[in-house]
């Protein structure tokens, strides 16, 4: 039942990351931060972790999802050109993500970890490739609640905190211009 | 630590004192430094010999409970210890007495001196390394005080030897757990360490055959500082090639490295000698004194006999007389200064003749492949003989002082060369001979001294009489200098004052023999400076794109991570 | 011991013999090179006095060439054989050399005589490299065959190097003091050393005065022809390669 | 001295900072009593860890009571404290997933002061450096294949370079950047942190053939920014530049120390990092002047002992940390000694050019200048009793 609940959770998790990856939006981004952090929760959870560390986890990236609706260009912008990169990106990290953790699928830890490290590799892209101030924001809350996912206690505590701590920084572009 | 022992330590202790007082006195007077500075030095001289005379010339070892720059402080005071001061002290004492001097330059000179004492007793090769960083850190803060060019090639040259000297002490560290000159195994010195001990000792006293910074220090305008810096790193050099042979228990552990020291003492020697005589101006004909003698000093040190060892030290303390001298007999003129020159490139009977002599004599008894590079110093003698007599048709550097240089100065380092000359049998046998026991200790079953008085001193007489050859240094040439003085105060009652020859002056006289070679060094430094990137190739190596990779998407990074993440898993 | 030194260098073989063997060597050097009759020669050695020792550095000279002087394997010095040194002798001499003719110094002249100075001493120490010794009378005394070679053609090397050496081409150079320690050294060197006797000590002046002569011969034949230093360096050369092999062979 | 005398209304995000801060200064007090307090929760800090946090605080007060700044002096004191609580909570996390979380907030916190180059620019290097340190970590736990654990160890490597922006992970240097924002905060001040406390968090759990290319790739990519900084700072045409590459060459001997895994080696290391966090920042700071030209470039008495202490000679800070790297690197390989001497040498070339671009100073920045040369001549003569203070 596990197996089935941390799959299950690592598979919403890449979805999620997927969403976030191909936001070009507010909305969007938020949108796949909770569903990320939804999934990460939910496989985290079915494989053992401490339960107070899990809601640790899901608080962060909620936080996250909402303070990023702060900033950003309006509306849901989803699958907006220049997409597709992403989309294939998400695939090709799927499949590096089973060759490198795919022994562990097997386990509920290993299937979390294994979409924790979807997550993670998503995100750092997003980080990564972004121009603008918000996206990366969100990229990181989202790299952020990846790193944890993939440890213990401390990890999961450490990931949210910071999700929830980069959600705090205000991620107007205006803000670097006048600063 | 006993009373008897601190007090052989008061000489940098002077020194450093009277740095700070003269640092200090600034202020209030000005021009307090140099006198105070000088008057230490010759306090710590004859603090020295009475303290090491008096107290029973035994060597000894002082630690401090507390380790510096993480190595353990032993200061090793031994009859090398001695001698290697006195050789660093009387021009260091002469110059601060005799050269012009503000009192801050005054100050780092006199702590530059203490801290190259400190280097000379240094009681391990780390701790030396240690030492003559600090010193000559201090020195190119003394040359940079005095003019911003012209030091690159001495900062150069001395960073190199203390790095090896570091390394050469990491080598013995981790081979034999120690870099404690005594406590070193003697199967512990093997060829790499012993190389690395000598390279350094080459950089630092500059013992090259071409133009090093010893000769560069006298390209500067203004004399003090460079000459200064001559005075007091030159036999800091010398200090771990000389100890390595008590590491080595009197000897060095390849017969090759000890021909390849003699060769390059030859070398050296000559390249001084032609340099000399090809010299442009009377400034870099002196600036060749030092390197001359110190060749000579190389091939005695080199030949690695109890003799070589004698005549190697001996040459050292003409070496430190030639430091005094020179620089005091610069840009001044008359009788005192053309003979200070004859002394500065072995006339007898003056120090420097003295320990020249005893190398070649060392050379000739050592066998006959060391005896031809005796002939080869020989010959760089003779050379140099040509460039002094050439040297009283040079031109005269404008001097860099207000008022012409002293010529009380040049007449005290004369009168200290000729001395040392002429008492070369008290030298050897106070100074040199027991500082060269220090590193040659008594070997064989009877236990002998390696090196006795009795082979080298005439038996009852007042002379120097090795196998090969006498000197009665004392008996024929204290009466020369005698005779030579009267003589020249009758003639000057009979003939009444005549004018110095005048220097010729602007251009000088050529070379006596062509010089083919002499920029060859400077060619090869300016090819390597003006080696560049063929402008084809440019594109392919441009260290700025690195910087760039960070701007946009990091795919630079993403693939070098890629590339090595490849590499580890083949 | 002082007083015996003070003796060889004042007297014999010092100053004394220095000027003796000088003022006959001037003199006849005078007649041989100059020609201005017996009269205008003897009055040479006294030209050298008025005009040759005005400043005191024209001191140094004799005064080189009387420490010089006291190395050679001259019968009866007061200076004990142990104490005598071939490269004092040499270094000596040759400073003095330079010193006496430096008033008339040009770069030419100078380099035929530096050329002149380092096949000398050459010559005088590839036999001591070889023998290991540097003491005059021990050199002077070397019979071994095997060395013989290299002992006649350094002796032949070191006298064809005298008229550079004692610059008999340059009347205006002050020489006189030059000649017993230049060619005496060449005595002491290369001929057996004659015993404390009186009749030794006539023999080496003889050969002195002999070699002085030869040296003045030299002069007369090769006059101020160029062919005359170019020879020595080959020499040179030679004298150092039978030193080589000498060695090898010994 | 260069010194806005800024108010605290009209700085963008005054409060913010002030509370950042505020937070950095109680971490860095909590962290550092942790010891001394009752509550067993709160992460400890190893000696050395504790010794660069302190010596982090003396170069902060330092630089904020004495050195020329274009910022107001509180603005840089509430970054610095920030910044000292983002060093101590750095260093006191044992978990490298934790480390590398934390990295990414400070990554993006300091990204978001004023700076030359864009926000997300500043941000991606250190990212970059979490994502290589966290996937590390995480490929290193993995119980697959063999190759797995060993680019885990590799990437944790990397990682460290590039938080500390070394080669191959360059940023581009803007001169005109404030130095909080700049190269500084990461090369001079975050990356010595994770220096200090990943190795020892990351060696124990690496398996024998995963440490062996941990160490290989610290020891390989020291070389190489030896190599890149020598050569750099002698060649370059900016003086920027080439304090930059000074930097360098301090993290290429404290990566050859830190990967040999040596006793010698390590506490080599760990003097370079006290030096580069007391030593190279301070006097970074006080060359920014000259550096941006606003101040004449001057080789005074001061500047020429600064040029000895900058070539790493004796009696100053770099000669023990050259010894104890030169003793790692014979100890387990003497070539490898021959490379790193020669750079040693080489280091000596572009050190009077880097003391000539300080300027000159009078008044209190010249005893900052001073008291620099003091910290300098400290970690050069009594080592010993900075190794004791870091347990080395």
């Amino acid at each position: 039942m596990s197996e089935a609940a941390a799959v299950a959770g690592a598979v919403i998790a890449w979805f999620g990351a997927t969403l976030l990856a191909v936001a070009d939006a507010r909305r969007g981004q938020s949108l796949g931060l909770l569903v990320l952090t939804a999934g990460l929760t939910l496989a985290t959870g079915a494989a053992g972790q401490p339960p107070l560390a899990v809601a640790a986890l899901a608080l962060g990236g909620a936080a996250a999802a909402g303070l990023r609706l702060r900033a950003g260009r309006p509306g849901w912008g989803l699958f907006a050109p220049g997409s597709t990169s992403y989309l294939v990106g998400a695939i090709i990290v799927v499949i590096g993500a089973v060759l490198v953790a795919g022994s562990g699928l097997g386990s509920p830890a290993g299937a979390a970890r294994l979409g924790a490290l979807a997550v993670t590799a998503l995100a750092a892209g997003r980080v990564l490739t972004v121009g603008q101030r918000w996206a990366a924001l969100g990229g990181a809350s989202a790299l952020a609640l990846g790193l944890g996912a993939l440890g213990g206690a401390t990890a999961l505590l450490a990931g949210a905190v910071v999700a929830a701590g980069l959600g705090a920084i205000d991620g107007d572009e205006a803000v670097e211009a006048g600063g | 630590m006993p009373p008897a022992t601190a007090l052989l330590l008061l000489p940098p202790a002077l020194l450093a004192l009277a740095a700070g007082a003269g640092w200090c006195l600034r202020p209030v007077a000005p021009h307090a430094g140099r006198p105070v500075t000088a008057a230490a030095a010759w306090l710590a001289i004859a603090a020295l010999l009475g303290t090491w005379f008096g107290g029973g010339r035994a060597a000894q070892d002082l630690s401090a409970p507390l380790p510096v720059a993480g190595l353990p402080l032993v200061l090793r005071v031994d009859a090398l210890t001695v001698f290697l001061w006195l050789a660093v002290l009387t021009p260091a004492a002469l110059l601060l007495t005799f050269q012009r001097r503000t009192a801050s330059r005054a100050a780092v000179a006199a702590l530059a001196a203490a801290a190259a004492l400190a280097t000379l007793a240094a009681g391990s090769v780390a701790m030396t390394a240690f030492g003559l960083a600090t010193t000559a850190g201090l020195v190119l803060v003394l040359l940079r005080q005095e003019e911003l060019a012209g030091s690159g090639a001495y900062w150069a040259a001395l960073s190199g030897a203390w790095l090896l000297l570091a390394w050469t002490a990491v080598v013995l560290q981790v081979t034999s757990g120690t870099s404690a000159y005594g406590a070193i195994p003697v199967t512990a010195l093997q060829l790499p360490p012993a190389v690395l001990l000598a390279a350094a000792a080459v950089l630092a006293s500059g013992l090259l055959p071409w133009r090093t910074w010893v000769s560069e220090a006298w390209s500067r305008r203004c004399l003090e500082a460079g000459t200064f810096a001559v005075a007091l790193l030159v036999p800091v050099g010398f200090s771990p090639l000389v100890r390595t042979y008590a590491v080595g228990a009197g000897q060095l552990p390849s017969q090759q490295l000890n021909v390849a020291l003699v060769a390059l003492g030859a070398f050296v020697s000559l390249g001084a000698a032609l340099r000399a005589q090809s010299a442009p101006s009377r400034r870099a004909f002196l600036a060749e004194a030092v390197p001359l003698g110190g060749g000579m000093a190389l091939l005695g040190l080199g030949l690695g006999t109890p003799l070589g060892i004698v005549a190697g030290l001996a040459c050292v303390a003409g070496l430190g007389a030639a430091a005094g001298l020179a620089p005091l007999s610069a840009d001044a003129r008359g009788p005192l200064v053309a003979a200070g020159v004859a002394v500065l490139v072995g006339v007898p009977p003056a120090a420097v003749f003295g320990g020249w002599l005893l190398a070649e004599q060392a050379a000739l008894e050592t066998g006959t492949a060391a005896g031809f590079a005796g002939l080869a110093a020989a010959v760089a003698w003779v050379v140099a003989l040509a460039a002094a007599v050439r040297w009283a048709r040079l031109p005269v550097t404008a001097p860099d002082t207000e008022a012409a240089p002293s010529p009380r100065g040049a007449a005290a380092a004369l009168a200290v060369a000729l001395a040392a000359g002429v008492g070369l049998t008290a030298v050897l046998a106070l100074l040199v001979i027991p500082a060269a026991a220090e590193v040659m200790p008594p070997t064989g079953r009877l236990a002998r001294p390696a090196v006795s008085a009795a082979e080298i001193l005439g038996a009852g007489t007042l002379s120097v009489s090795t196998a090969s050859g006498g000197w009665a240094s004392a008996l024929l040439g204290g009466p020369l200098v005698a005779i030579g003085l009267v003589g020249a105060v009758v003639l000057r009652a009979i003939r009444g004052r005549t004018e110095a020859a005048a220097a010729i002056a602007g251009t000088a006289p050529e070379p006596l023999l062509p010089m083919p070679v002499t920029s060859a060094p400077g060619r090869v430094v300016e090819r390597i400076r003006a080696v560049r990137l063929p402008d084809q190739y440019r594109s392919l190596f441009r260290p700025a794109l690195l910087e760039r990779a960070g701007s946009g998407p990091p795919w630079f990074w993403v693939l070098v991570t890629a590339a090595l993440a490849f590499v580890v898993t083949r | 011991m002082l007083p015996l030194h003070l003796l060889a260098l004042l007297v014999y073989p010092g100053l004394g013999l220095v000027l003796a063997v000088g003022a006959l060597a001037e003199i006849g050097a005078a007649l041989a090179l100059t020609g201005d009759g017996f009269g205008a020669a003897v009055q040479a050695p006294a030209t050298w006095l008025r005009q040759a020792l005005r400043r005191p550095v024209d001191l140094v000279p004799p005064l080189l060439a009387m420490l010089a002087a006291t190395q050679l394997a001259a019968p009866l010095s007061p200076v004990p054989p142990v104490e005598r040194n071939l490269i004092v002798a040499a270094v000596a001499a040759l400073a003095a050399a330079w010193l006496a003719g430096a008033s008339a110094w040009t770069a030419g002249q100078a380099r035929t005589t530096l050329l002149a100075h380092v096949c000398w001493i050459l010559a005088l120490l590839a036999p001591a490299v070889v023998s290991e010794s540097l003491r005059p009378q021990a050199l002077g005394a070397v019979v071994v065959p095997a060395a013989l070679p290299l002992k006649i053609a350094a002796g032949l090397l070191a006298v064809l190097c005298l008229p550079a050496l004692l610059r008999l081409g340059e009347p205006e150079c002050a020489r006189l003091p030059l000649w017993l320690p230049i060619c005496g050294l060449l005595v002491s060197l290369f001929l057996p050393p004659a015993g404390d006797d009186a009749l030794g000590l006539l023999g080496f002046l003889v050969a002195t005065l002999v070699t002085a002569a030869a040296a003045i011969a030299l002069a007369l034949l090769v006059g101020r022809g160029a062919l005359y230093p170019r020879l020595l360096a080959p020499l040179a050369i030679a004298v150092l390669a039978m030193a080589v092999v000498t060695s090898v062979l010994t | 001295m260069i010194s806005a005398r800024a108010p605290l209304g009209r700085i963008p995000g005054a409060p913010a900072l002030l509370g950042v801060g505020g937070v950095g200064a109680v971490l860095a007090v909590l962290i550092l009593a942790a010891p001394l307090l009752p509550v067993a929760a709160l992460p400890h800090l190893t000696p050395a860890a504790r010794a660069l946090l302190l010596a982090s605080a003396a170069a902060l007060a330092l630089t904020t009571v004495l050195a020329p700044h274009r910022v107001a002096r509180w603005e840089l004191l509430a970054t610095g404290l920030g910044a000292l609580g983002g060093q101590a909570v750095l260093m006191a996390l044992t978990d490298p997933l934790a480390i590398a979380a934390v990295l990414l907030l400070i990554a993006f916190g300091f990204a978001a002061r004023t700076g030359a180059r864009p926000f997300v620019e500043r941000a991606r290097g250190p990212a970059f450096a979490a994502l290589l340190i966290g996937l590390g970590w995480a490929f290193v736990q993995l119980q697959g294949a063999a190759w797995v654990g060993r680019v885990g160890a590799l990437a944790l490597a990397l990682g460290l370079a590039c938080a500390a922006g070394l080669v191959p992970y360059l940023a581009a240097v803007d001169a005109e950047e404030p130095a909080s924002s700049s190269f500084v905060a990461w090369t001079g001040f975050f990356g010595p942190a994770l220096a200090i406390s990943l190795p020892g968090r990351v060696l124990p759990a690496l398996p024998a053939g995963d440490g062996a290319v941990f160490g290989a790739t610290l020891v390989g990519l020291g070389l190489v920014n030896l190599a890149w900084g020598t050569i750099g700072a002698w060649r370059t045409a900016s003086d920027v530049e080439a304090w930059r590459c000074s930097f360098l060459v301090d993290w290429g001997l404290a990566l050859v120390g830190i990967g040999l895994f040596l006793p010698d080696g390590l506490a080599g290391s760990y003097l370079a990092l006290l030096g580069i966090v007391l030593v190279r920042v301070p006097l970074y700071l006080w060359a920014r002047p000259a550096l941006l030209g606003r101040q004449p470039a001057r080789l005074n008495a001061l500047n020429v002992l600064l040029a000895v202490l900058l070539a790493g000679a004796a009696p100053f800070a770099g000669f023990p940390v050259r010894l104890l790297v030169l003793s790692a690197a014979t100890q387990t390989a003497w070539p490898l000694a021959i490379p790193l001497v020669a750079a040693m040498l080489l280091g000596i070339v572009y050190s009077v050019r880097l003391a000539r671009a300080l300027g000159s100073h009078h008044g209190w920045a010249a005893v900052g200048l001073w008291i620099t040369l003091g910290f300098g001549l400290l970690l050069g003569v009594a080592p010993s009793a900075l190794r004791a203070l870091g347990g080395m």
